[in-house]
């Protein structure tokens, strides 16, 4: 299961939908607004997505994460929009016979959304400020 | 070359910072041939700007959703994005 | 937070608690009692400890984890008794500033209880018998 | 050494397969001096198979909690376990 989502991640019904009487792992990453960067205190990010391309690409890491480990399931959700501090922008979970796949799947999967899929975000800070996050080229 | 942006139109989709810069989320690039090379429609857009920013903001193009060098030909018929930086999760 | 408990793990809870406004990921590992094993088909299994110097140990994994990583909360729990397929039998979650931390700090975790926590587990098969899992000289 | 296992007591704890075969959680091992090295606990609990199974089934000794090797000497105030192979998670 693979999307770009804008209302709220419920992380409760991925962990249902992870669940798989053959698995004996599960690992589970959650992408977080933080209430700061480098620089300042944040309020909230504005994430904005090219949504076709970010599926297409969603489809690709799905299928290499299913040829490369020994995996059952595969879920990455990404959310757009304006999240608040505390809110999830991301997650990617795997469930696998063992724990060492589900791991390196999940990682590898969390990876490649950040350095394939196109999507932008802007900060809102607490001064008042909005900026956009700079980012890196795409390696796609 | 400068006159090679007239006549048939690209329709670019712009997003991000570079969407926000034109307060716009396409872009129309007229062009006079069937095709252009990703190259070429770079030099049209750097000529259209101070108005775009083209100059300042890094980008590279999707061409139907898949990031190509400017080798690449396009006509009106491909789906043409300029994807500046990425920062998503 | 780290326990042994009897009770169901509570995801949510646990998912909950990890939250903290200045991490922006959260890795979450959860073992899972799978229907099978090398050989037959498992009903369920059973979890002994000893609770007490399960204690110690989590304690110090939860000091090795904070003194080698950057990272915000750590929460590890096991369950002990019988479970049925499905259900959780361990649990180890991280939230961290970035991602790297909290990927290696979870898989450190659970690699540690499994070498160093007095656990042991007794398979009980569909065909009606059970069997304690061969397990490893415990790594302490 | 055969007639080291008198008079005061160490009492340890058993777990998973060890316990079962026991059928109880703890065992207690009589000794005659005030302390005695792992080593010579483990001779006594060999000496008291087979009704132990102490032969076949591979341990270590916890004392208070932590893992130690068999130049140790415990005395009855210690707590001692015998940890089989280890199989959480």
């Amino acid at each position: 299961m693979i999307s770009i989502i804008k209302d709220t991640i419920d992380q409760l019904k991925i962990l249902e939908e992870l669940k798989d009487n053959s698995s004996g792992a599960v690992v589970f990453f959650t992408g977080i607004v933080r209430d700061h960067n480098s620089k300042e205190k944040v309020e909230g990010i504005f994430y904005e997505a090219y949504e076709e391309m970010v599926d297409e690409i969603l489809k690709k890491i799905e299928n290499e994460v299913f040829k490369n480990w020994n995996i059952k399931k595969f879920i990455a959700i990404h959310r757009i929009g304006y999240l608040k501090v505390g809110e999830i922008s991301v997650i990617v979970g795997v469930s696998s016979e063992h724990r060492k796949e589900a791991f390196e799947a999940c990682s590898y999967g969390i990876d490649n959304i950040k350095k394939r899929c196109p999507i932008w975000k802007k900060e809102k800070m607490e001064s008042g400020d909005s900026e956009w996050v700079e980012g890196v080229m795409i390696n796609e | 070359m400068n006159n090679s942006c007239e006549d048939r139109t690209l329709k670019l989709k712009v997003f991000g910072i570079l969407r926000e810069k034109l307060k716009s989320n396409t872009l129309s690039i007229p062009i006079n041939n069937n095709s252009i090379s990703l190259e070429e429609l770079k030099n049209c857009l750097k000529e259209l700007d101070p108005h775009l920013s083209m100059n300042e903001i890094n980008f590279v193009f999707a061409v139907n959703k898949v990031i190509c060098n400017e080798n690449v030909k396009v006509s009106s018929s491909d789906e043409i994005a300029l994807i500046p930086p990425i920062s998503g999760g």
